[in-house]
């Protein structure tokens, strides 16, 4: 019997909700993989929902919500998209992005909603189940994703994004895009390495060489996130073995 | 033009603060100006410093906290200077206070900001090692303790307000132009250091393991990001082999400043000692060309690193590095004096980098009208070395030519020693005593405590269950308030607690806050502006040793938070008010030796018209300096030595006393008393003063080695200077041969007379002039001519003066071949070189007579040092002070130095001086020691122990022989009350009842 | 210990020649006044006696008994040894070995002034362990005690016992380098018999290895019996020549630093606390223990008090007048391996 | 009802030690404060008093904090070298050299009372070596040598 993804659907309320409930009443056919939560904005999804569904070995996760403008609590959608494109950051990391999907659809577009959920669900068949059931590493590249994605840093950059880029920042100043977005891009890589050393040292004590080939980056790199998280009492030095020293997880981190 | 009693200081290093608390106690009102956003400058980056190895942070935090809270001090952070007019006596400066966008009233220094902020930038603090918040502070214990918003790096994004409980932060605070009326102008910019260029040979930048020696300072640092382990940067690896090279990017024409940086050797050898130190593993190993260590103490400094921790000098400079790809490790290809090429691998390399000027030094000359050198650092005169080129400007410190900590302490002095000689007459004008009101009698009340417990925003509040701690605290005994605040350091708060005072008429205030280290002198003020005796106070550390450091045991935090108070209020029940000591001054100076230093200082006191005696044990003035000639930068020592003789001379302030010798001298800070007996009838003079400044001078070694007094042809440098400054018999020589390090650097005199280098340079460049077809030859071991004296030796490198090096494990040897002599050199490339010269010229040191610096140091109880000169209170910190108040040293004293690092010393001493008798009477330390005499029996271990011959033992009629402390001298540290069996000896504030009732306090 | 001819017979001749250089001091004033020992009231005990008039000396005597040191009654009594005018006498004082360090550590804490004391210097053989004896022959008392070679003969009313002498000398003086006063030629001193020269003294302290092998466990236990029957009459401190302070630690208060009861750990204090007061100071003589009432043997922390300070700082009290007591110096190099590190 | 007496009570785990601290107040106080600006973690057992210099501290409070139930006492001064009264420290040094084997010959469990030099740029160390000091006494179980038995 031919592999059949399971699809969750986060439709907001006011719009994607009824632009399904109009595809139902104008029996429009879609595929059936998809299953459904109802929130009441597409705001309202917190990233930890999508961590969460992937981790249970959910295929593909689409969040739908109203068009720009449309949203019934007026910036909803603003924040949704913003939080969708930190989750696509992360998920590039571990090249699960084309997994989720953001769309825009109104409650007049039951033929809109139809095509997009059939054709999300035929881009999910064609890249197969998710790794994640059985890839025991790419479980923890995720856990690691999640602790980033929950981190201050994170959320203050996201929550703040819209207010200083398109309003105005603490100084009356807009700031450029491309600044905001390499602020963003390196505090999403630091964060998301800097978790995978925790998580990794939370197993066994090691060295920055070892951490190193585990996280295929320079070891010049690993000892700055090592220096950070020191700094942060989340792990100490260990004792010195020949030249090498080896650095433990502390419980208080 | 009138006058005007206050000074500008341009920046706030070591070099800055110093000057600026000299001036500051001596009555002139200080306007501190810094361009980044805390005082301390490169120093507080520095792990260890030499030549003692003391930890930079234990010395200068309590030197900065000081100047940060001293009352005739205004500190301004993060300025630009915009404008300077006016002249000697009165300057108007306009400056630019650039914004922090934290209103510093209000920032507490809490740090939370700088945990929330999510953008990180390169913290420079530690040279790129580490990351900083864009709301940062430079280091945990900067002084001021404010934080910052970096411009450049904030997003805007208003993560800071929200978390900031002080409400400091305001975005739209606006720089600030403020505009001052100074009467002098100090520059202390500091310097900048060396960084190589891109692609430079080293393959610094390109090669993770290439770090500069200020960078590996951070990476040895206990509070760098390495927290004092030793790792490389590319692995984190402890590098066991560590190559050190010397002269990167000094005393190198292309890619360098063509100068010597003068401190580089010392440092590295440093930075290898305490890399060894902190890890056993490391093995340093230094290339270098001349080890440069000419100060005091510095050649034993490099013996013992070679002896003790196994530091291995080569002598060689290195042509290129290459890095193994895979293993990041570094080749170095050297050739070794033999002449061999060899290639070595070490795991990390330190380049020690040069002092530059600093990079607004043409700003900053442009807008103070001053002029720069070739080689952009401040021209300043020859003879007095912190004057620049515009009167009633003065420059000190690296700004002024590379130099050493000590060194630049000692300058900044000079020039707060002639900023007064400038404004002597303003001092006090425009400093504003505090009105206090008169203290309330409390002696014999029970003790009514008021316990002010503090939440710090969430810092302890967050931890600690403040009120818990409130309710507990409440019904301690004799606690009749116990109250909390959010900010207890708030200025509204000291109102609130003034307030409290009167209303339940507290006679004991306790703050359980922060550390009393920073905090306990601004809540003394408040209480003694409530009209409390500022010691009936007593502070409980609940933040930085509770709630800081037990944030995941809140439970027990609140436990210890408890207990702390309750030992607080144990101690406060037994304290009682203490007064300082007030003591009269006699606004006179005693200096001792009439050299350079001694007239350069009696001038320098009589000037300010301060009654002086001079004393010189010699028919005539002039010292050690009588028979030089000019110094090596071009200066004429004798006009300079007449001009100086004839002010002396005719100064009416000034009493000279000459072939004079000083009988006793008892007494002490403020009221010496001594009598001296002069001329050829003996006539003895009593003469009382305040200070005495200890300018003795040395004398110069009378060699024993290399035929000396056997044979004619052997002469000692000084001769050879007045050779050929007077007469012209060096005509008919056809060469002269020059041996350095006679009678310095050997076993009975194991350090370098500093100045022999540029004596022995400065004569062949002479002699090359005048008579071309002289062929000259120096041996030498080291060519010591650090700082710009470097461009001398180039140039008698280039007249075609023969340099050839010799080890001192075999020195030359002379014999004599009728009318000539045979100079026989074993060259580190083992072949013998013999030469045939007509006159042998042996650059003898300088050292000090132990008889003669004995009985003058028994006199005023100072001690001298193993090599018989005298030792001061602290290398670094008190280069001039001696450990027992009111006592200064300068000159050769002091160890062999230039005759311009003598004036400056000279200088030095008048304003550390000067800080006493601007005063008619100084405070001393309340905290003192005191006996009980009935419990003293006169053991006189107390007088052994004390370190500032405070104690002394005294026939009492009542108890016989006991011990007598001088509340003046005491310093409060308790060595002697530590090891005194009848504990007859006390320390008030730390008595034996108060730590016994904190013992008690464990419950 | 070699005894050229029985300590009885030697004894007697120091004796004989002390009173003779007592005699011809006093004869040809070059003292006032001399302090030495004399017949005790009590068999097998001495008394210190003050001797201003020539006939008097013979009542001094030299046997094994002179237990306590003569230096102590100089820092109390100087006061009143001067004449009319009030300028001090010129004190003699008999000492042995252990009474000359006494008397020239006194010098250096500045309690007495060596120029005022004439040394008469005796080479000492030891005193008896007095304690010991009596405790091994229980409750009957000892009538008569002589030395007959190499062992005491010790008669009571009903019953005679002997002792071997070696056996039963004090613990210290089984192990005491300075037997006769370190006369190094700064002191004013006579010799009788031959007093040798006394520059350093080498000792390995080896009888303490025994007790210092125990666990903590058993040095506690051991250090609680001996100390258990401490009733703090304090007769070991007015014994003791280094203990002159006016007000000792222990009667002081504001504060009270230690109980005064006889509760295990308040004594355990005092002696800790008295120990540390003497590290450094102490000379040995072993008076503490020959008085005291309940028999304790403090001899042992005796010789740890020397043993720490000459293995640390290489100091022995009362060698000579120049060197400082090592708690009143220090040196940059001085040891710190008890000094806590990072592990 | 059974009377517990003092020196048989099992060291349950939960049981914590008090330790007294005195920390000269130029290097050793200051190194505790980094410790606290740098939000280093230490167990709480320690409770510290705050003397001019390591100079000050009288064999007296050391003996007196053990006899009045302390469980263990810590000494810190500046490193020899660093201390800003000059010599404080190193005249301090031999009376604790004294102290130290004069404890150890009495029979008290070494590690009851710490000796240590600690500088006021060394927050890591500081709490470093209080982790170590806390476990030691931990260890050693409650100070019931010089607990007083019947009054």
């Amino acid at each position: 019997m031919s592999y059949e993804p399971t699809i969750l659907g986060f439709l907001c309320n006011w719009c994607s909700y009824a632009g399904a409930d109009l595809a139902g009443v104008s029996r429009l056919q879609y595929p059936p993989n998809i299953r459904v939560i109802r929130v009441m904005c597409s705001g309202r999804v917190d990233p930890k929902f999508v961590f969460e569904a992937l981790k249970i070995g959910i295929d593909g996760i689409i969040v739908m919500g109203c068009h720009p403008g449309d949203c019934h609590y007026l910036e909803g959608n603003y924040e949704a998209e913003k939080k969708f494109n930190m989750l696509k950051k992360f998920l590039t990391f571990i090249n699960l992005d084309n997994r989720i999907r953001l769309e825009w659809v109104s409650a007049s577009e039951g033929m809109r909603f139809a095509e997009i959920v059939s054709e999300f669900t035929n881009s999910i068949k064609e890249l197969g189940p998710s790794p994640l059931k059985e890839d025991k590493d790419l479980l923890d590249k995720l856990e690691a994703i999640e602790m980033a994605a929950d981190s201050y840093r994170i959320r203050a950059l996201v929550g703040r994004e819209r207010t200083i880029i398109e309003s105005e920042n603490v100084y009356g100043e807009k700031v450029p895009q491309d600044k905001f977005d390499n602020i963003f891009n390196t505090a999403i890589y630091d964060e998301y390495m800097r978790c995978r050393i925790l998580l990794s040292l939370k197993k066994n004590s090691k060295s920055v060489k070892v951490l190193a080939s585990e996280l295929e980056i320079d070891p010049s790199e690993v000892l700055e996130h090592i220096l950070i998280l020191k700094g942060s009492n989340s792990i100490t030095m260990g004792e010195i073995e020949g030249i090498t020293p080896i650095y433990e997880y502390t419980m208080e981190g | 033009m009138e006058k005007i009693g206050a000074v500008l200081i341009v920046g706030a290093g070591i070099g800055g603060s110093q000057a600026a608390l000299d001036l500051g106690d001596a009555g002139y009102k200080v306007y501190l100006i810094e361009s980044t956003t805390s005082i301390g400058g490169v120093m507080a980056q520095l792990d260890k410093t030499f030549p003692t190895n003391d930890c930079a942070m234990c010395i200068v935090s309590p030197k900065l906290v000081e100047t940060g809270r001293h009352q005739n001090i205004d500190l301004h952070i993060n300025c630009k200077i915009e404008e300077v007019s006016g002249e000697a006596g009165n300057f108007t400066i306009k400056i630019l206070k650039k914004s922090l966008h934290i209103n510093m009233d209000k920032c507490t220094g809490c740090g939370v900001c700088g945990q929330k902020c999510p953008v990180e930038a390169i913290d420079m603090f530690n040279e790129g090692l580490a990351k900083v918040k864009a709301t940062s502070v430079k280091y945990p214990q900067a002084v001021p303790l404010v934080y910052a918003i970096n411009k450049d790096y904030c997003i805007g994004c208003g993560v800071c307000e929200g978390v900031c409980k002080a409400e400091a932060v305001e975005y739209d605070l606006e720089d600030q132009e403020v505009e001052f009326n100074v009467g002098a102008i100090i520059l202390a910019p500091g310097f900048e250091e060396f960084v190589p260029a891109e692609g430079n040979k080293y393959g610094y930048g390109k090669y993770k393991n290439v770090v500069t020696s200020i960078e590996f300072e951070r990476i040895l640092s206990a509070s760098g990001p390495y927290t004092g382990k030793i790792l490389r940067p590319s692995d984190g690896d402890v590098p066991e082999q560590v190559a050190f090279l010397q002269c990167i990017g000094s005393r190198d024409l292309r890619e360098g400043q063509p100068y010597c940086s003068s401190v580089c050797c010392m440092y590295t050898c440093k930075e290898a000692v305490i890399a060894k130190e902190h890890m056993d593993q490391v093995n340093p190993t230094i290339f270098s060309m001349d080890v440069r260590a000419y100060g005091k103490d510095f050649d034993k400094y490099i013996i013992h690193a070679q002896e003790e921790y196994g530091v291995q000098y080569i002598r060689s400079r290195i042509s290129s590095i290459t890095e193994d790809s895979k293993t990041k490790d570094l080749i170095l290809k050297y050739e070794t004096e033999d002449g061999k090429i060899i290639s070595e691998v070490f795991n990390m390399v330190v380049l020690a980098v040069g002092l530059n000027p600093p990079n607004d030094a043409e700003y900053l000359a442009e807008k103070f009208g001053i002029e720069l050198n070739e080689y952009k650092f401040a021209l300043t005169d020859v003879f007095n070395p912190v004057q620049t080129t515009r009167p009633g400007i003065f420059a000190c410190g690296a700004f002024q030519s590379p130099k050493d900590i000590p060194e630049t302490v000692t300058q900044a002095s000079a020039a707060a020693g002639c900023v007064n000689q400038l404004l002597y007459e303003k001092t006090g004008t425009l400093i504003t005593e505090k009105t206090l009101p008169p203290e309330i009698y409390v002696a014999g009340q029970p003790p009514r405590i008021g316990v002010f417990i503090c939440h710090c925003g969430i810092n302890i509040g967050g931890y600690v269950d403040v009120p818990d701690v409130k309710k507990y605290a409440s019904n301690l005994p004799n606690v009749v308030l116990a109250d909390r605040n959010l900010y207890t350091c708030s200025a509204d708060t000291q109102t609130i607690i003034k307030n409290k005072i009167e209303e339940f008429h507290l006679n004991r205030v306790i703050v359980a806050s922060c550390t009393p280290r920073t905090h306990e002198s601004l809540f003394q003020e408040t209480i003694r502006e409530a009209g409390l005796n500022r010691y009936l106070f007593q502070m409980a550390n609940i933040r930085d040793q509770c709630s800081w450091v037990h944030m995941h045991q809140p439970k027990e935090a609140t436990q210890k938070a408890k207990d702390l108070v309750r030992m607080a209020v144990n101690k406060a029940r037994n304290i009682i008010p203490l007064e300082r000591i007030k003591l009269s001054v006699t606004p006179k100076a005693l200096v001792i030796g009439g050299g350079i230093t001694g007239m350069v200082a009696a001038l320098n006191f009589a000037s300010q018209e301060y009654e002086t005696c001079l004393v010189e044990k010699e028919m005539e003035l002039g010292g050690h300096a009588k028979h030089i000639y000019t110094t090596l930068e071009g200066g004429s020592v004798q006009d300079y030595l007449s001009d100086l003789i004839q002010k002396v001379n005719s100064n009416e302030n000034l009493h000279v006393y000459t072939q004079a010798e000083i009988e006793n001298i008892d007494g002490f800070i403020g009221n010496f008393k001594t009598t001296l007996i002069h001329g050829d009838r003996k006539e003895r003079v009593e003469f009382d003063h305040g200070v005495v400044v200890v300018a003795t001078g040395a004398n110069e070694y009378q060699p024993k080695e290399y035929l000396y007094g056997k044979n004619p042809l052997v002469i000692k440098q000084s001769d050879f200077e007045k050779l050929i400054n007077t007469t012209d018999d060096i005509k008919n020589k056809k060469s002269i041969v020059m041996i350095q390090c006679v009678g310095s650097r050997d076993e009975e005199r194991p350090y370098c007379s500093k100045m022999c280098c540029a004596e022995a340079i400065k004569n062949a460049i002479l002699t090359k002039e005048k008579y071309p077809g002289v062929e000259i030859t120096i041996l030498f071991r080291d060519i010591r001519t650090y700082g710009f004296k470097e461009k001398y030796y180039r140039q008698a490198r280039e007249a075609g003066i023969i340099f050839l090096r010799y080890d001192e494990k075999n020195p030359p040897n002379v014999i004599a071949n009728d009318s000539q002599l045979k100079v026989e050199v074993n060259t580190p490339t083992k072949e013998v070189i013999n030469i045939n010269t007509d006159l042998l010229v042996l650059s003898a040191g300088i050292y000090a007579d132990r008889e003669e610096n004995e009985v003058l140091a028994m006199m005023l109880k100072v001690p001298i040092n193993d090599d018989n000169f005298f030792l001061e209170a602290h290398v670094k910190l008190r280069p001039v002070d001696f450990a027992t108040e009111g006592i200064f040293v300068a000159g050769l004293a002091h160890c062999p130095k230039p005759i311009e690092d003598s004036i400056s010393q000279a200088n030095a001493a008048v304003s550390r001086a000067c800080t006493i008798l601007s005063k008619d009477e100084i405070e001393a330390e309340g905290k003192t020691a005191v006996v009980n005499m009935a419990r003293c029996s006169g053991c006189g271990m107390c007088v052994e122990n004390c370190a500032y011959n405070a104690i002394e033992l005294i026939e009492d009629r009542r108890f016989g022989l006991i011990a007598s402390i001088n509340q003046a001298l005491c310093k409060g540290c308790g060595a002697c009350s530590g090891n005194c069996r009848c504990a007859a000896i006390d320390v008030l504030g730390f008595t034996g009842e108060q730590i016994y009732a904190m013992i008690k306090g464990r419950l | 210990m070699v005894l050229k001819m029985g300590v009885e017979a030697e004894n007697q001749n120091i004796e004989k020649s002390m009173i003779e250089t007592a005699n011809n001091l006093l004869k040809n004033k070059e003292v006032d006044v001399i302090i030495g020992y004399s017949k005790g009231t009590v068999p097998l005990s001495s008394a210190p006696i003050i001797i201003r008039r020539e006939e008097d000396t013979d009542k001094l005597i030299w046997n094994n008994l002179c237990y306590v040191n003569l230096a102590k009654y100089l820092v109390p009594l100087m006061p009143q040894l001067c004449d009319s005018e009030g300028n001090s006498l010129k004190i003699g004082v008999v000492s042995k070995g252990c009474v000359g360090r006494a008397l020239i550590h006194l010098a250096v804490e500045k309690q007495i002034k060596l120029d005022d004391i004439k040394i008469i210097g005796i080479p000492c053989n030891g005193n008896i362990n007095r304690k010991r004896i009596e405790k091994e022959i229980g409750e009957s008392e000892i009538l008569e005690l002589s030395i007959v070679d190499n062992n005491i003969n010790v008669k009571g009313k009903d019953f005679e016992q002997s002792f071997p002498f070696d056996e039963y000398l004090n613990e210290l003086c089984k192990v005491c380098k300075v037997k006769s006063p370190p006369n190094n030629e700064s002191l004013a001193e006579v010799c009788v018999g031959e007093c040798l020269e006394i520059t350093s003294v080498e000792d390995d302290f080896s009888d303490l290895d025994e007790y210092e092998s125990k666990s903590t466990e058993e040095k506690w236990d051991y250090i609680i019996d001996t100390l258990r029957t401490c009733t703090r009459c304090y007769a070991c401190r007015e014994a003791c020549p280094m203990c002159y302070c006016h007000l000792c630690f222990v009667d002081q208060n504001k504060p009270i630093w230690f109980g005064k009861t006889t509760e295990i750990s308040e004594i355990i204090t005092f002696h800790l606390t008295r120990a540390m007061h003497l590290a450094g100071r102490c000379v040995a003589c072993g008076a503490c223990s020959s008085v005291c009432p309940m028999g304790i043997d403090l001899n042992l922390i005796t010789r740890k008090l020397e043993k720490i300070v000459k293995g640390r700082f290489n100091f022995t009290s009362g060698i000579d007048i120049e060197t400082l007591a090592p708690m009143t110096t220090f040196k940059m190099d001085d040891s710190e391996e008890f000094m806590l590190e990072e592990d | 009802m059974t009377v517990q007496t003092v020196d048989d009570k099992s060291i349950n785990e939960n049981w914590e030690p008090k330790i007294i601290a005195f920390l000269c107040n130029w290097c050793s106080y200051a190194g505790a404060d980094l410790a606290g600006v740098s939000r280093i973690q230490y167990p709480p057992n320690i409770r510290i008093v705050r003397v001019p210099c390591s100079g000050r501290i009288n064999p007296n409070f050391i003996i007196k904090s053990l006899t009045d139930g302390w469980d263990g006492v810590l000494v810190s001064g500046c490193h020899p070298g660093d201390c800003h009264y000059i010599s404080g420290n190193l005249v301090a040094r031999r009376r604790f050299a004294i102290l130290n084997e004069l404890l150890e010959f009495f029979g008290i469990e070494p590690g009851r009372v710490n000796f240590m030099w600690a500088s006021a740029a060394e927050g890591e160390r500081f709490a470093n070596l209080i982790k170590k000091v806390t476990k030691i006494i931990k260890e050693l179980g409650p100070n019931t040598k010089f607990k007083k038995k019947w009054c």
